[in-house]
């Protein structure tokens, strides 16, 4: 197995080059739908913007979790099927009880602070694959906006916002805003407005009132998101409390930029009633 | 056991390597969001997907599964852009302050075909490839085997954390917890069940990871596969040309002038 | 606390996947009874016991617990009559505290808040972890996860007390305090059913052993007894106790069950020898 | 072949060593048991001869580490595991749930390895075989009873064919005839020169097999020997490993007076017999 430091750094430079070009093609799809906005009238004209919101969007994820993923140590990668499972269950047994939240992304955050955002990035793409494969391939095309918040939740860790339960909600907020603007366009373009029954009603009450698709999904998102973004996030940081010490501190990332702010004695207690 | 809704049918759809079934997925959905007119959805559907449902053997669980996720989106669609579409100016039929437009009827019906084509196949592909050939494939393709890992793993982690829950809820009610009650008592209960379940899940990934880096997963030797994919020279030729045929759809009409 | 009469009358259970797991079974337990059911993997015992708090429900026969058919009430209902110590733990844990996880069961069962209290305390004396009672089950490792288990059903004082495994994962010092345990249960006169593959801790602590193969009962008597059937004891894949098979080769003709028949006998016969 | 040589270890972030000054020296080709109470650090130790300690796991590693002479801390984790197997304790937690067979799971560490497919499909029937595991190559890993997981787990460490196998309670799960047919196999997997370190509380098995015992207790081994000497150690109850109830009913015998002048406490079947035999006591 020949691996000098050379193929290594080459291998490193791809990864990056990747994630760059993965943002860049994001970012740029954003601004291309939003600012540059395809004259939205009328019928047939629309399908261009369809076609830029889904490819963009999804080769763009790609891009970013093909460069994110080689960076993840074992430890990781047997973490994230626990937390996109979590994403599913929790968001289907939130969505079969008819809560006004989704919930669905638990997994992506809580993997996001222990590991950081790529981590986060490989959680949220993968769990709307998953989505695709078992449940509904609508989901797909909405694989950057758990990538946004797998970003987003993997900085807020840095920033050390899951310390304090005043600034986890906080950063859920901001997160939930942005999730919010990257999936409009693909609300709008894609799907005409119509995800679900009850956020094509609002949808349809925001265009009745003179706002354009775009506009109408845009809103849309704005009032559920946010909310949602942020109670995912303080569920996130209770959790956090209540994991054993010496499993958070398995994660060099939390290690690193002492996502929970806290190591010592109690470490040292977990450690040594786990040994068996 | 897995949360997949694969069906072994033994077709020749189902036969077929994973990695065509793909490509031949990911050009459909690309002419139908590339050429902005109806009908081209539903050549497609006529030419292609339903010809390939009928011979999958699968068509219908393809219809059920497909008509679960579509009906709900479909009927908004239509309800919310007929009335509300912003570009709306010939009226249909109008009642009271409710008019319904032909451009929304009509927009709808192109963004309503489109996700035809889009759900019934990728519904398709799920029904008749094994999701652990399709990581196969791909990983045999260059892909990083940790995306396959984490694929195949979730896929039957999800009934395994399903059993799990009501593993613990039985022993729960064995020690007297009683479920009967109103939704919001039950969903009470869930919570004590559901955060222990959780922290069991996550405090197993340390056993899990140990037991997979002593099987060599981190391993940089290239990968080899137990179970061969299938694969014929036909179907090589096949997944460089159906890129080329969708290329040459799109890009023809444009040239031409004729859209 | 006395037991309870608990009574299978010719039980059939067959999983809804279509395996037939029990195959007419009758057997009847007298309260205060120390029942051992043992067998090979697969051979239907946990399925069985599960019969007896509602988890199953006979496809055809009936169980009776007391007066109570199993089929006129639930799990919760028939958890006030009859304790079960799952084989899992992390199962039955969930529980922020030791302490809270033990008082969960008495609490459920309307015991008041001073009384549950005492009876986690007293529990998990029996189990020896009153210094744990703090700690995040999480934290502990299995063989005290399977202590805390038990000392969870123990505070609910149900009549019949059934535990499936008490003693794999356990080291000596685990083995010898669930040992302790079930000679504290049946001083207070409860039934105590028990699953187990360890011979050894069957002898010394069930009087009666019940032998199952194939969804079935081989043998069903009392332990010297049924210990020394060995053509039906090979058949159930079931390995006399080490006493017994020591005195089976030494060809004393006698099946002790513990250390102390062992060396009463051995006494016995050396001074006949030399009288 | 594996040695430790004065080895402590604490995990991060932790003052308190789980491990103070281990040494042990495993020859090759031998079946090594340790014995050692609940929370007496065996979990570590598996993991140290198994290279996951200080690799994965970080902390504070002191001592030497060696594996046919090669130190493992100088190896990647990749190369460590290419030559110490490691089968934990959990066998749920050791299904990859990559593979949806057991076929393909038990193929899994080989698929990892590249080895060649013929080669994979010889050495996975070869394996299911030994162990019994025909019937339930094509069936899901998760689908399996707890004792047929377990057998899968060390299938497919096994096959691997690492030099040294460490288990860790391989059998916890197992009934008495599963147990037996894995030691069994152990034994035939010394006779091919493979060292095996197995951490374990059924002691007459052990007895049966284990060509050393050592003894885990109070962070360090404080007893290393030929099993018969082991088991019938006096100690053993201090350390909270207890005996078999062959040594505990011989020495009640001599409590009571019954067999004077007896020097060696039987710990199997065999020298029972020979100890309680009725001219036994004349000896």
């Amino acid at each position: 197995m020949p691996h000098s430091t050379n193929g290594a750094d080459s291998r490193r430079a791809r990864n990056i080059a990747f994630v760059i070009l993965g943002a860049l093609i994001v970012v740029a799809t954003y601004l291309y739908l939003v600012i540059g906005r395809p004259t939205e009238i009328a019928d047939t004209s629309t399908s261009h913007a369809s076609l830029i919101a889904i490819g963009g969007y999804v080769v763009g994820a790609v891009f970013l979790a093909v460069g994110s993923i080689h960076r993840l140590p074992t430890t990781t990668v047997a973490l994230i099927p626990v937390a996109i499972a979590l994403n599913i269950v929790v968001g289907q047994i939130v969505s079969v009880i008819g809560l006004p939240v989704y919930l669905d992304s638990i997994g992506t955050v809580l993997v996001a602070a222990l590991a950081g955002p790529a981590a986060g990035v490989v959680t949220g793409i993968l769990t709307n694959v998953i989505w695709g494969l078992t449940l509904s391939p609508i989901a797909l095309p909405f694989a950057v906006v758990q990538v946004v918040i797998g970003i987003f939740a993997g900085t807020a860790a840095r920033w050390g916002m899951f310390r304090r339960f005043y600034t986890a909600p906080l950063a859920g907020l901001v997160t939930g805003v942005v999730a919010a603007m990257v999936s409009a366009p693909i609300a709008a373009f894609v799907f005409g407005g119509a995800t679900g029954g009850g956020t094509g009603a609002i949808v349809g009450a925001f265009q009745a009132m003179g706002q354009s698709l775009l506009g109408a999904t845009t809103l849309q998102g704005l009032l559920s998101d946010p909310v949602d973004k942020a109670i995912t996030f303080t569920v996130v940081a209770l959790l956090l409390i209540a994991l054993p010490a010496r499993f958070l501190q398995r994660f060099p990332f939390a290690r690193e930029h002492r996502v929970f702010g806290r190591t010592g004695p109690k470490a040292t207690q977990t450690a040594l009633a786990r040994e068996g | 056991m897995s949360s997949t809704v694969y069906v072994d049918r033994g077709s020749s759809i189902h036969r077929l390597n994973p990695v065509t079934k793909l490509v031949a997925m990911l050009c459909i959905i690309v002419i139908v969001f590339a050429l902005p007119v109806w009908w081209v959805s539903g050549l497609v559907l006529a030419v292609a997907i339903i010809p390939a449902a009928v011979v999958s053997r699968c068509g219908r669980k393809l219809s059920r599964i497909s008509a679960t996720i579509l009906l709900p989106i479909l009927v908004v669609l239509f309800v919310v852009q007929g009335l509300t579409f912003p570009g709306g100016k010939t009226a249909l039929i109008s009642w009271g302050v409710f008019t319904v437009t032909s451009e929304g009827l009509h927009f709808a019906l192109g963004i309503g075909l489109r996700l035809v084509c889009l759900v019934l196949a990728s519904v398709l592909l799920v029904l008749t490839t094994h999701p652990g050939d399709l990581m196969s494939a791909l990983t045999a393709r260059g892909m990083s085997p940790k995306f396959g890992y984490i694929i195949s793993s979730t896929l039957q982690l999800i009934p395994a954390f399903r059993d799990r829950a009501n593993a613990i809820l039985l022993a729960q009610q064995a020690r007297g917890l009683s479920v009967r009650g109103s939704p919001l008592r039950r969903i009470k209960i869930m919570m004590p069940l559901l955060g222990p379940l959780i922290l069991g899940m996550f405090t197993d990934v340390e056993d899990r990871s140990t037991a997979m880096e002593a099987r060599g997963f981190g391993s940089t030797a290239r990968r080899t596969s137990l179970v061969p994919v299938p694969d014929s020279s036909v179907q090589r030729v096949s997944r460089w040309a159906m890129p080329m045929v969708s290329l040459a759809v799109i890009v023809v009409p444009f040239a031409t002038g004729a859209l | 606390m006395t037991g309870m009469h608990l009574r299978f009358e010719d039980v059939h259970y067959r999983y809804p996947a279509g395996v037939e797991a029990i195959r007419g079974v009758s057997l009847a337990i007298e309260p205060g009874e120390r029942v051992a059911i043992v067998g090979q993997n697969g051979a239907g015992k946990t399925t069985l016991v599960r019969h007896l708090n509602g988890i199953f429900k006979p496809t055809a026969g009936t169980v009776h617990v007391g007066d109570w058919l199993t089929t006129d009430h639930d799990i919760a209902e028939l958890a006030a009559r009859v304790g079960y110590v799952f084989q899992n733990p992390d199962e039955q844990l969930f529980a922020r505290s030791v302490q809270a996880d033990v008082e969960f069961g008495p609490r459920n069962l309307g015991v008041v808040p001073e009384e549950t209290t005492r009876r986690a305390e007293q529990a998990l004396a029996t189990v020896g972890l009153v210094e744990q009672k703090n700690a995040h089950p999480h934290h502990l490792s299995l063989s005290e996860r399977k202590r805390v288990a038990l000392a969870g059903v123990l505070a609910m004082h149900t009549p019949i007390v059934v535990l499936d495994e008490p003693t794999t994962g356990q080291d000596a010092a685990g083995i010898d305090m669930v040992g302790k345990v079930m000679d504290t249960l049946a001083a207070d006169g409860r039934t105590v059913i028990v699953i187990t593959h360890d011979m050894d801790f069957c002898a010394e602590h069930f009087p009666r052993v019940v032998v199952m193969t194939n969804g079935q009962i081989q043998a069903d008597g009392d332990a010297r007894t049924v210990f020394g059937l060995a053509q039906t004891l090979a058949e159930a894949a079931v390995e006399p106790p080490q006493l017994i098979r020591l005195s089976q080769r030494l060809g004393w003709g006698y099946s002790p069950l513990n250390t102390a028949e062992f060396v009463e006998y051995c006494a016995r016969r050396r001074s006949e020898r030399v009288g | 072949m594996i040695r430790l040589d004065g080895v402590s270890y604490a995990y991060p972030d932790t003052v308190r060593p789980v491990l103070e000054n281990v040494s042990l020296d495993i020859g090759r080709g031998t079946i090594a048991g340790i014995l050692g109470a609940s929370g007496a650090g065996k979990t570590t130790l598996a993991k140290i001869i198994a290279g996951f300690i200080p690799h994965v796991d970080g902390g504070e590693l002191s001592g030497t580490v060696s594996v046919e002479g090669q130190g493992m801390g100088d190896l990647q984790l990749a190369e460590a595991v290419s030559r110490v197997g490691l089968v934990i304790q959990n066998p749920f937690n050791q299904i990859s749930g990559a593979r949806y067979t057991v076929r393909e799971e038990i193929a899994f560490g080989l698929e990892n390895f590249g080895v060649a497919r013929p080669e994979m499909q010889d050495r996975v029937g070869e394996v299911a075989d030994l162990l019994n595991l025909g019937p339930l190559l094509d069936r899901s890993p998760y689908e399996l009873s707890g004792g047929q997981q377990q057998l899968v787990a060390i299938a497919s460490m096994i096959v691997l064919r690492t030099p040294v196998l460490v288990m860790d309670e391989p059998t916890s799960q197992l009934d008495p005839a599963g147990t037996r047919m894995v030691f069994d196999v152990l034994s035939t997997l010394r006779g091919a020169g493979i060292t095996v370190v197995i951490f374990e509380h059924k002691l007459e098995l052990l007895h049966q097999h284990a060509d050393v015992l050592y003894v885990l207790a109070d962070r360090s081994i404080v007893a290393a020997g030929d099993p018969t000497d082991i088991l019938a150690d006096a100690h053993l109850a201090e350390w909270h490993i207890g005996s078999t109830r062959y040594t505990r009913v011989a020495r009640a015998a001599q409590k009571r007076g019954l067999l004077a002048g007896l020097r060696h406490l039987p710990v199997s079947l065999e020298q029972a017999v020979a100890v309680f035999a009725d001219d036994g006591g004349a000896r």
